[in-house]
Parts: structure tokens; sequence; C-alpha cells
């Protein structure tokens, strides 16, 4: 039952603050932080309490259990919805859906937070949005029937749209409907995907359904396969998102608020990523298995490419957004090198980059409140005017470019060792894009605010709410950085499960250790002659 | 007392850590107090640890002390574990002890500064993430050091941020060294996936055991590993940032840039001497590109005018001379020449930004001179390093740990004549290039007044070093001076010692005679040229092939040019092509063509009643025709 | 009863074609009457004489009276262009002749028989109130909804700026003009 | 009896439909184009007569009964139509009709 809290607390709180905001507006944004405070620290509780369930359900169904089986899960909720179609109610909960949820809950509280002073237009309504994207959030990560995972999909995606069109910035409907349109056409690629599947497994065995743990394994000609996994895969790729269909991104994080680049950011382009590691992998293991190749080329393209452009930008914003595209870069090559190391480095990177970029949208953010422009020509000296902001900056900006002590790092340097048992080449090239991604963060660091101060520009530098916001996210970086084995351990059963589903088919790990280790006696013999 | 290993570190990080959050309620003294306390409380404990360490040496020589693990999946249990033998207390005593007169020195040559706190702060960090590269355990840490040192290094050359010329020298440092970093990186990968481990004992007991002499993935673990060393120790080919590096404040390029930061490629290589030991061609590599670069930076050195920079090539020179001693297998003596150097060179700089300061800012080695009788604390501490920078025979430190590394490019097994050779010719050239120095700085005549003199917590950081300049060396005498080596035997519980040719020409006194005579002679040269006949050397440098000589020289050999047309325009250009995203127009046609199609078919939607009608009837036509025709 | 039939047909198919030729509004109402009229001989002929006498009375009777009150209303005769040039015949005639000629081959010249005998009121009442009676129903809102739309609609005040007269002097040359296309 | 054949009344149907199609298209007379429409739904109400009387049933004429109810209410609107539309453009030319182009 406390699944369905995470989504009806924000999802009631949504109205709420909308019906207060029309006698009081400010009342709305403390609706909306208890609407998303409320649900982070019953999760949070949650996950504190079922540490020791975590540990057990790994010990327990670990290596050897036949995969995702139910039981395994923290809590679940199972029911009948619209049963003559074989669509059911159905949200589970394991260690990446804690982690994702989290991550939702903490994203919409930072969120409210970060407009707190920005957002004075339709106060009401904004929470509403924000709210009510939080619940579908909520809704996405927790759903395992595939229907009820596209209605979420598709329910977060309208007010995100408002979000961005109402209250962004210059060219903001452009950007909006940039956006809607991707994810639209992208997420009805995935919509005939399921429905491909639900009646060929219907077919196949009688059985109509869209409970993905029943669809797992469907037997289907391996060309079916594909098309079908390209359909997934079409969706979660523009959501990541990965080279080429990223370029709704630049415009919606450019043109959205902050709340909405956070949003964004932290938590929506990590649907990619979670959706790939749920739903794509186990449902296709050998058609991604035969899509590895250019999944990696297109992976590596977008880590240099990504980084490049962020080089190449002048908005300070817009080159933060591509930071973005290059980081998922490295969590699409994780998950294509499918084994352990890879896939608690995805899990690390999508929290690490929420926590890294989220702070430098809010930056940027707070900036542009401030000075009003997002344009690095015109800013430039601003450590002297305003230095807490300057470290902080600095400090996200090192995260950015993976310095090791960060949690950005560690993800990193799993994903690449990870990587490097799958492809060399891949991994080589991951690694060239750290430097520049080096070139991109300390390049805007000397844009913004190293130099000469020439502007004149006077403002304020961080206020206390501010700054507990960039303490709180500086300190979970450090610690990730340090200590990052509480989110490994919480994952570990989810990847340990994931693979397990993929155990017969050449991605499992087991099959490529021992093609790497063939590889590695090989040249060792070869060698010592 | 070794359990007190992890307090080492722990200082200086607290001391980061408390000037960072207390930031603007410090007074400058309490600043400076924390600073440099941290940092000179770190460096009795660690004198301390290594007395114990050398009174009563734990089982096996090393100690291991584990804080908690890092993380640990997927066969991969990096833990944050301290790792103390014989090579890491020499390190360890060296940059707490060297870092803390610097800190000393720095409370005075920043007083006036603006960024002190800051200063410090990164200071404190810069030590705090040397020591955890020294101490680790196992790569990853190490390598959690590596850019850790890395990042405060360009926090560091860029501290006066409000030129932009100092923040690209920083990004030009951080940015080339990452490139190194990135090779290291991959090493890393390549080991963890061979070996499944990064802790570097059981590494290397690893590789010695499963991994033939000269096998491929030795050969290519040891190449990756000296890349990122040779990206951290500036030796050719990346050796770019550490000239421009010098535009820090002094202290930082002291501290960071001479003495410590710049040394953990020798570190690596040494920690990691069984890899380089299983890939001869590797390590053949390292010594070739330490004489190349030893000269290389000679040459350099003898044409600059910015007194930093003739000190930033000579140290790019002496840590060419390391890394020739790790190429023939001269681990200990590698490590000898790092300590002497640090003092040596710390000196140096120190002594440097005594004259810097005394002449309000000034550079320029033209622009001074004469300063003999003015600034007589930092004349007698520059003619000590200096003479120990040139190896003068038997009053020096230098002497002992160069000399011994020359000998071992000629005695040792993996040595050859032409290291050799290159060796002594460097030699020469550093005599020459540091009594230049020397003669234009404090002798002649006096071009700038002094503003400023130096007080006592600049000067004794001088009077230390000075004295451990001269008697740092007597902890390892050559053969024929009676062998007194306890350096040697401290050194070798933790390295392999050096394979030597017995009866070797490069052990006997005369080979010992030629090395300190070509200093000496070095140094007459510098004198006749500089002292007796300087208008006859300016008549020659104005002739068109020297000035041009010079000129290269003085550019570094055009390496600059060569990566700014190779890497930087390149990239530059694509980014400048590609602003608005190559994907876009894709993108854009797609939105284009619906666009074209939209304008069509509106222009259809006339509004003329009849015209619709009229299609209508067409279509009506068409459905019959297709009904009653079928 | 087939004279007449062809007969009636005959006068039908004229007095339409002259509905549409004549140039005068209230000629080709008259016409259309006389047509509507012929059309209700037809459907005697045919044996319905229900909707044969509802033809006369609604048709002829009640709808062309509005017809002619519009006119009147309207004052039609001082308006618009009511000559069409030749030219604007040629294309409507070809594509006409192309559609009878379909819809006469797709009759077929079979000659059915029709069935013999009339049907009366009384049947067609039984139908319309027996299995189309909802159809009545709707036939009687749409009614209503035509009443009341079109009060609304003839009722309804000038909104300015939305509808602009538009200037009286030049339209009608501009309009005359290029009449011919089709 | 008959020698009226379905097939002809038809014909006349067709012929009259045509006939009413013509006029829409060249006349431009907002009222001639409503009488044009009259004797269009007029044709076709005459086919669902004839062929009613195909089979001797009653069907035929209540579907022209129909017709003859929407034939009543399109003319009550479209003449109420064709007076705002001469109040709003001074004229009765459905071709100055065209503000709805694309």
């Amino acid at each position: 039952m406390i699944l369905l809290w995470y989504i009806l607390i924000p999802a009631v709180a949504a109205p709420l603050a909308w019906l207060v905001s029309r006698s009081r507006p400010d009342l709305a944004r403390w609706v909306a932080l208890a609407g998303t405070a409320l649900p982070l620290a019953l999760v949070t509780w949650q996950w504190v309490s079922q540490a020791g369930a975590l540990k057990a359900a790994f010990v327990a169904h670990g290596p050897g259990a036949a995969g995702l089986v139910q039981g395994t899960w923290l809590a679940d909720v199972h029911a009948t919805w619209i049963a003559p179609l074989g669509i059911s109610f159905f949200l589970a909960e394991d260690g990446l859906t804690l982690i994702m949820l989290v991550l939702t809950f903490a994203m919409g509280l930072l969120a409210v937070l970060a407009s707190w002073r920005g957002i004075t237009a339709r106060v009401g309504f904004f929470h509403f949005m924000i709210l009510w994207t939080t619940a579908a959030l909520a809704g996405v990560f927790l759903s395992l029937d595939l229907f009820l995972f596209y209605f979420f999909f598709e329910m977060m995606l309208i007010p995100m749209y408002f979000v961005i069109a109402l209250w962004g910035h210059e060219r903001r409907v452009y950007a909006a409907i940039k956006f809607f349109i991707f994810t639209q056409a992208s997420g009805l690629l995935m919509l005939i995907a399921i429905l491909a599947l639900y009646f060929i497994h219907g077919r196949a065995t009688g059985v109509y359904t869209f409970d993905f743990t029943q669809l797992l394994g469907t037997q289907m000609p391996s060309g079916t396969a594909f098309l079908l996994m390209l359909g997934f895969f079409a969706a979660f790729a523009v959501k990541l998102p990965a080279f080429p269909l990223h370029t709704w991104l630049p415009d919606a994080h450019t043109e959205a608020p902050t709340a909405g680049s956070v949003i964004l950011a932290g938590v929506l382009i990590k649907i990619g990523a979670y959706g790939m590691i749920r739903f794509m992998v186990p449902l296709f293991p050998q058609a991604v298995y035969d899509f590895r190749t250019i999944g990696m080329i297109l992976a590596v393209i977008g880590i240099i490419y990504g980084a490049i452009m962020a080089y190449a930008q002048t908005d300070l914003k817009r080159l933060v957004a591509y930071t973005s595209v290059s980081h998922m870069g490295f969590v699409l090559l994780g998950i294509f090198a499918w084994n352990t190391l890879a896939l608690q480095g995805v899990v690390v990177q999508i929290v690490c980059h929420a926590l890294s970029t989220g702070a430098l949208f809010i930056l940027v953010g707070t900036l542009q409140d401030r000075i009003h422009t997002r344009d690095m020509a015109k800013m430039g000296g601003l450590w002297a005017v305003a230095p807490r902001m300057g470290g902080t900056a600095m400090f996200f900006a090192l995260a950015s470019l993976g310095l090791p002590g960060l949690g950005n790092f560690v993800a990193e340097f799993l994903i690449l060792v990870g990587t490097w048992q799958v492809s060399r080449w891949a991994a080589v090239l991951g690694a060239v894009g750290l430097v520049v991604a080096t070139v991109y963060a300390l390049w805007m660091m000397q844009r913004a605010f190293q130099g000469q101060e020439t502007h004149a520009l006077r403002f304020d530098d961080l206020v206390p709410r501010e700054t507990a916001m960039y303490a709180a996210l500086i300190a979970a970086l450090v610690v990730i950085g340090f200590y990052p084995q509480p989110l490994i351990a919480t994952a570990r059963q989810t990847v340990t499960a994931a693979q397990q589903m993929t155990a017969g088919s050449p991605l499992s790990p087991e099959a490529a250790s021992a093609a790497q280790t063939m590889i590695v006696d090989g040249a060792t013999a070869d060698d010592g002659q | 007392m070794l359990q007190l290993l992890w307090i080492v570190p722990a200082l200086p990080a607290a001391g980061f850590v408390v000037l960072l959050l207390l930031n603007r309620h410090l007074s400058r003294r309490a600043t400076a107090l924390i600073g440099a306390g941290s940092v000179g409380l770190s460096a009795v404990v660690a004198i301390l640890i290594a007395v114990s360490f050398i009174t009563s040496p734990p089982p096996g020589d090393a100690y291991r002390q584990v804080l908690w693990t890092w993380f640990d999946t997927g066969g991969l249990a990096p833990q944050i574990a301290f790792y103390l033998d014989a090579m890491s207390v020499v390190f360890m005593v060296v940059i707490t002890f060297v870092g803390f007169l610097i800190h000393l020195y720095s409370t005075e040559f920043m007083e006036r500064d603006e960024g002190f706190t800051r200063f410090f702060m990164y200071m404190n960090l810069f030590v705090a993430s040397m020591l955890v590269l020294v101490l680790a355990d196992n790569l990853l840490l190490l390598y959690l050091g590596w850019e850790g040192v890395g990042m405060c290094s360009y926090l560091l050359i860029a501290f006066w941020q409000k030129d932009v010329q100092n923040v690209y020298c920083g990004r030009k440092a951080f940015i080339v060294t990452r490139v190194g970093d990135t090779a290291l990186i991959v090493g890393l990968f390549l080991l963890f996936t061979q070996l499944h481990t990064l802790e570097i004992q059981p590494l290397m007991a690893g590789a010695a055991k499963n991994w033939a002499a000269g096998s491929g993935v030795a050969v290519a673990a040891a190449a990756l590993l000296l890349g990122g060393a040779v990206g951290k120790s500036a030796q050719l080919p990346l050796q770019t940032w550490l000239p421009d590096a010098m535009a820090g404040p002094t202290p930082v390029s002291a501290l960071i840039h001479a003495a410590t930061m710049v040394t953990a490629g020798v570190y690596l290589i040494a920690r990691t001497n069984v890899l380089f030991t299983l890939a001869p061609d590797v390590r053949l590599a390292v010594a070739i590109i330490g004489t190349v670069t030893l000269l290389y930076a000679c040459f350099s050195a003898l044409a600059q005018h910015d007194i930093k920079r003739v000190l930033a090539y000579s140290t790019m020179s002496q840590i060419g001379y390391m890394f020739l001693a790790l190429g023939v297998a001269g681990w200990s003596a590698a490590i000898f020449h790092f300590m002497t150097h640090a003092f040596f060179k710390a000196l140096l700089f120190l002594a440097a930004g005594v004259v810097i300061e005394a002449l309000g800012g000034e550079h320029d080695i033209f622009k001074m001179g004469g300063l003999r009788r003015k600034l007589p604390t930092a004349f007698w501490a520059f003619i000590i390093g200096a003479a120990s920078l040139s190896a003068l025979p038997l009053i020096t430190d230098g002497f002992y740990s160069k000399d011994l590394i020359i000998e071992t490019s000629l005695g040792a097994v993996d040595g050859n004549a032409w290291l050799w050779l290159g060796a002594l010719a460097g030699s020469l050239l550093t005599s020459i290039y540091a009594f230049r120095l020397v003669f234009v700085v404090f002798f002649g005549e006096q071009q700038t007044p002094v503003t400023l003199h130096p007080r006592w917590r600049m000067k004794l950081p001088l009077v230390v070093l000075s004295v451990l300049s001269v008697v740092g060396g007597f902890v390892w005498l050559p053969g024929w001076m009676g062998g007194f080596h306890p350096f040697e035997t401290f050194l070798d519980t933790a390295l392999p010692v050096t394979q030597t040719v017995a009866g070797s020409f490069a052990y006997t006194g005369v080979a010992a005679l030629l090395t300190s005579l070509i200093a000496v002679v070095g140094v007459a040269l510098a004198t006749v040229w500089l002292v007796e006949s300087r208008a006859a050397l300016a008549r020659f440098a104005a002739r068109p092939t020297p000035h041009d000589v010079q000129t290269f020289w003085l550019n570094g050999w055009g390496f600059d040019w060569l990566y700014e047309h190779v890497f930087v325009i390149p990239v530059k250009w694509f980014a400048r092509v590609a602003r608005g995203d190559l994907v876009e127009p894709a993108f854009s046609g797609i939105a284009w063509l619906n666009l074209q199609a939209w304008r069509a078919l509106s222009a259809s939607q006339n509004g003329q009643l009849r015209v619709y009608i009229g299609v209508a009837g067409v279509g009506l036509a068409v459905i019959v025709a297709f009904v009653v025709l079928r | 009863m087939t004279a007449l039939f062809y007969i009636a047909a005959a006068v039908a198919i004229i007095a339409t074609v002259l509905v549409i030729t004549r140039s005068n509004l209230v000629h080709a109402l008259l016409y259309l009457v006389v047509s509507l009229f012929a059309v209700a001989v037809v459907f005697y002929t045919l044996g319905a004489p229900f909707v044969a006498a509802l033809e006369v009375i609604v048709y002829a009777g009640a709808i062309m009276m509005l017809f002619v009150f519009a006119v009147m209303l309207l004052n039609v005769s001082a308006d618009a262009p009511l000559r069409v040039p030749r030219s604007a015949w040629i294309g409507p005639l070809v594509l006409i002749a192309v559609l009878l000629a379909e819809l006469i081959y797709g009759i077929g010249l079979t000659n059915h028989a029709l069935h013999a005998g009339e049907v009366g009121p009384q049947q067609v009442s039984a139908a319309l109130f027996g299995p189309y009676v909802l159809g009545v129903e709707l036939a009687s809102m749409l009614l209503l909804a035509a009443l009341i739309g079109a009060r609304h609609i003839a009722s309804q005040p000038e909104s300015p700026g939305l509808d602009e007269p538009q200037p009286a002097g030049e339209a009608p040359d501009t309009r005359a003009n290029e009449g011919g296309e089709a | 009896m008959a020698a009226v054949s379905l097939d002809h009344g038809l014909i006349l149907a067709a012929i009259l439909f045509v006939i009413g199609f013509v006029g829409l298209l060249t006349r431009r007379n907002l009222i001639v184009a409503l009488a044009c429409i009259e004797i269009m739904l007029n044709a076709a109400g005459l086919a669902f007569v004839v062929a009613g009387a195909r089979w001797g049933s009653a069907d035929g004429q209540v579907m022209f009964l129909f017709v003859l109810a929407m034939a009543a209410a399109e003319v009550a609107v479209g003449l109420a139509l064709a007076i705002r539309f001469r109040q709003s453009l001074g004229r009765l030319d459905v071709d100055d009709a065209d503000e709805m182009k694309g």
C-alpha cells in the first residue's frame, strides 16, 4: 500500500495547491513543499528500514535465483484494472525503484525550492504542474504493467509541456512543442512495440496481458524482436537523450524555468536509462546484443559530441544542457555493456548526474534571476562579485568533469571499467570524453566566473535558502564520492535480477567474461612466445 | 605510532574544511595558523611515524591501514586504505616538511593578497591530495590523489583569476595533464580486467606471476601508466603546461610545480616498478624520454628571460634525470634525486619569490641585477640552490643524487653510453643556465629598486632549505667516498636493487671526477660569458642564426605552436561549425518539409465555395467511376 | 400514366435547366416552382400520391414562399452578377456530363418494372410511426434546431470589426470580371 | 402494367441532380445556390421514391419525408445566413465569402 501513497500524495497535493493559491498564492508553495517532502521522507524511511530486506532479498534470490519473481519486491500492489484487455494495476518496488523514487521526490523538492522566488505568475497552477509531474514520475518508476507504464509515461509529458510553455524563457513555445513532438512521436513507437508484444505473446500463449513479468521471454522471430526493441529504444533514447535524438534537450533545458530544468535533468531523462534497464534489455536480450555495436557507437559519439557542443555554446544554460548529453552517453554505454560494474555505474551516474547537473541548472537560474542574461559573453569575473556562488559553481563544474572524490567519478569509472571488458575502444573513447569534459567545464568557469569583471554587474551572493540547497547537494556528492556503497547495495538486487533475465543470451556477463577470458588467454599465450 | 598514519593526510584535509566553512569569519592570523599549522602538525606526525618506522620496522617492512571499503561491486572492491613503506615514508616526509616550510613562507608572501583564505584552502587541499597519492594502497585511490593534485594545481595556477591569462595557464595545465591521466585510467581498466584487483601490492605480485617479461599486456599496461606519468611530470611530449604554470603565486610553483606534484610521475613509475621491469621496451622509452626531456629543457632554460620560467624548465630537466634513472632501473636513485631536488628547487623558487616580491613583482631577469648586497639572504640561498642544481661536487646534495643517476645511466645493466653522454651534456648545460641566472640577477648593475625586504617567516624556510640542500645528500655517498648509504638500505626494503655491471667505468673515481669537472666547467663558462665578456655574448646573440635559435628555445621548441595547430584550432573550428548542432538540420528538415506540405495544402483551402464544390464533384465522379466501373 | 411520366419528366428537366440559366432571380424561382410541380406529377405517376401532395404543399408552397420572402427582403435585383459568362459553363458541363454518363451507366438500362399500384398515405404513415419513429423524432429535433438557429443567425446584431462591409464602389467590377473560372 | 421503368425514374433523378450541381458550380448568387441545393435534394428524394415504388414499399416515401424535413431546415438556416451575408458583405456573391481560406 505504501506504493500508492507515493503516487497519491503528490497527486492529491496538486489540485490542493491550485485551490489554495486562489486565496493565498504563497500557501501553494508550502503545499507543494509538503507534497514532495512528505513522500521523500516516506521513501527515505522505507529505504532505511528496509536496508536489511534488500540485503536479504539479494542473499535469498541473488545469484542462481530464477530472475524476477514475486516476493523479491520490497512492496507491490497488484489489482485488476481493465481485466478483459489484460491490463492490471501492477506497481512494484525494488532497489532501483527506491533510488529513482528518492531522486524523483528530492528533485521535486528542489524544483519547488528553486522556484520559491523565481515564479510569481500563476503560482498555484505552476505547483499543480510540478506535483502532477512528480506523481506521474513516481508512477512511471513503480509500474510493471506495460500499459500502466505507458500511461504514466504520457501523463508526465503534459505538465512538463505546460511548465516549459508557460513559465519558460524567450523561445519557450518552440522549445515546448519540440520537446512534446520528440517525446510523443517516440513514445508512440514504444506503444506500437508494446502492443505488438502484447499480441505476439497473446497469440503464442493465449494469455493476453500487459504484465511485464509474464511478457518476459516471449518467443518471437529475431527480426521482429529487433524491430520491437527499436521501438522501445526510440522512446528511451529520445528521453535519455542519445545522439542523434538529443536536439530537443538543449532547447527544452534552455527555455524551461529552473524548476523545469531540474526535473528534466534530474529525473525525466533518467526514465530513458531506467526503461532500458527495466524493460528493453530484459525483454529483447538477443536484439540488444545485435544492436550493441551501434548502441555503443552512438553512446561514444554522444559523450564526445555532447562535450564539444557544450564547449561551443555561448549560452550558459545551453552549455549545461549539452553536458547532459555527454553524461547520458556514459549511461547508454554502461547499459549496452550490461555487466555488473557498468550497470552499477549507471545507477550511480543516474543519481550523481541528477545532483550535479540539477545544481548547475539551479545555479544558472539564480544567476539569471540576478543578472537577467544567460549569455556568457555578458558575464566574466563574477567570482569577485559573488565568491560563494563562484565557489559553488567551481565545485559542480569539477563534479561535472568527473573529479575523483565526487560521485560522478565513481559512476564514470565503473561504467568505463565495465565497458572495457566488453569493448576496449569504446572505453578508451569514453575516457577521452573526460578530457573534453575538462575543456568545457573549465571554459565555462573562465567565461562566467573568472577573469576581469567588466560589465559592472552587482548582485547579491547566495542567500541562506540557496546555500542550504547547494550544501545538501555538495554533501551528497562528496558522500557518494567516498562511500557509494549504500547506493550500490540498494541497486544490486535489481542489477543482478536484470542480468539473470538475460542469462540465456550472449549479453549475459558470463558469456562476455568467457569470451574475454578466451581473448586474454589467447593474447597471453601469443605474447608469451 | 603507525596507527596515526591516517592523521597525516586528514590534518590538511581538515584544515581545508575548516577554512572552507569559516571562510569569512576568520582573521588573517587565524587563517595562517590553521593553514600552515595543520600542515606543520601533519609534518610532525609524519616525522614521528617515519622515526617509528625506521627504528622499529613493521613486519614485511610495510604497514597497511584500511579505513573503509570505498565500494564493492562486480569483483571491484577498492578500499580507502593507506600503505606505508620506505618509499612512501620518504615522499610523505618530504611533502609534509617542505610543504610546511612553503606554507610558512606563504603566510608572509601572500599576506597582502585578498584571496588569503582561498589560497590556504587550496594549498591545504593540495597537501592532503598529494599525501593521498603517495600513501594510496590501491591505484584507484592513487588516481583520486592524482586528480586531486591536478585540480589544486589548476586552482592555484589560476589563483589570481582576475587575469584571464592566468586562468588560461591553469586550464592548460589541467587539460594537458588530464590527457595523460586518461592514459593512466585506461591503464587501470586494463590492469583490473586482467588481474581483478587494483590494490598495488597484489597487483604487482599478480603481474609478476602471470605475465611474461615483454608480453603485450605488460607493455600496454606499462605504456599506459607511463602516459599518465609523462603528463603529470611534464615530460615530452606533454611538457608544455609546466612553463605556463608559473602564472601561479611563487610558493605554489615551489610546492606543486617543483617539489611535489610534478614528481608524482616518478612516484607512480617507481611504485609500479614491477610492470616496468616486465616491459623493458617501455622502460627504455622512459629512459629516452627522460634524457631527451632533460636536454630539451636545458636548452629552453638557457633562452628564458622570466626567472620562474628558467626554474620551470630546470624542474622539467631534473625530472628528466629522475625518469632517466627510472628507465635504467635506478629506482632508489630516482627517489634520492626527488628528495634532494625537492630541497634545492623549493629553495630556488622561494629565493626567486623573495626577489620577485622585493622588486614589486618583476619577473624579467634582465631588469634585475646587482641584488647581491640588497638581498643577502636570497642571494646566498640562491647560490646554494644553484650550486646544488648544478651539482657542484661534494658540498651540495644535488651532486650526490645527480652523480648517482649519471653513474647508473652507464653502470646499470640497462644503461648505455648514449644515455650517459646525454646526462653529462645536461649537467654541463644545467650549470651554465643556473649560474647565468645567478650572475644576471645578483651581479652587475642594479636595474630596479628594492622595495620590500623579507621578514623571518620568509627567511626561515630559506635557511632551513639551504641547510638541507647542503647536507641532504650525505645520506647516500658514492662508493669511492666510503659507501655510506643508509638511504639506499632503507629504500631497498621497498624497491628492487639496481642491477649493475660489475667493474663498470661508471663507478670509478675517474668517472666521478669527470662529472664533477663538467659541472665546474659549466659554472666557469657561465662566469666567463656573463661576467667577463657579457657584451661579446650580447653581440653574438644578436646575430641572425643565434637569435633565431634563441627564439626557438625561448618558445619551447615550438611545441605550443604545434599543439595549437594540431589539436586546439581544429577542435575550435569544429566547435564553431557545429555550434548550432550538426544533427539539428535533419530535424528542422523534417519540420521544413511539413511546413511546405502545409503551405501546399493550405493553398487549396482558398475559401472559394464553388471551387470546393467543383473539387467535391470531381471526387464524386471519381468515386462513382470506381464503383460503377469496377 | 406512362406518357404522363415522360411529359412531366421533360417539363421538370426543362424547368430546372431554366432555373439555373435565368438571370432574373424571381423568374428562376418561378421556374423552380414549375420544376417542383412537375416532380410532384412524377411522384403521382409513380404511385405515391402522398408525397406528391407534400411536394406541392411543402416544397412548392412553404419553401418557395421562404425564398420569395428572402428575395423581397434583400432586394436582390439590385444585386450582384446574375448573368453567367458563357465560358463559365464549359468546365461544369464537362464535369456533369462525365458524372451523368457514369450514373446512367451505373443505373443500367435493364428495364426493371416498377411495382404496380400505389402506396397510399396510410401505409406511409404506418411505416413512419412504426419502424421510423426514431427518425421522426430526430427530424423534429432538426427542425427545432433549424428554427432556433435561423432565428439566431438572422437576428444577430452586427458585430463591428469581424464583418466589415466591403467598400461598395469597387467590389462588383472586380468580381464580375473573374467570374468565369470554375 | 406501367411502362415506366425503375431506370427511367432513376435517370430522371440523376439528370435533375446534375442540373442542380451545374447550377451550384456556375451561379454565384447565394439565393440561386440555395435553390440549386433544393433541386439536388429534391432529386435525391425522387430517387428514394422511385426505388420505393419498385417494390411497392413505403420506405422510399418515408425517406423522402426525411429529406423534405432536412430541406426545410436547410433552407431556413440557409436563408437566414443569406440575410446575414448580405448584411455583412453587402452583396450575395458566394465568392466573397472566402475568409476561411487557409
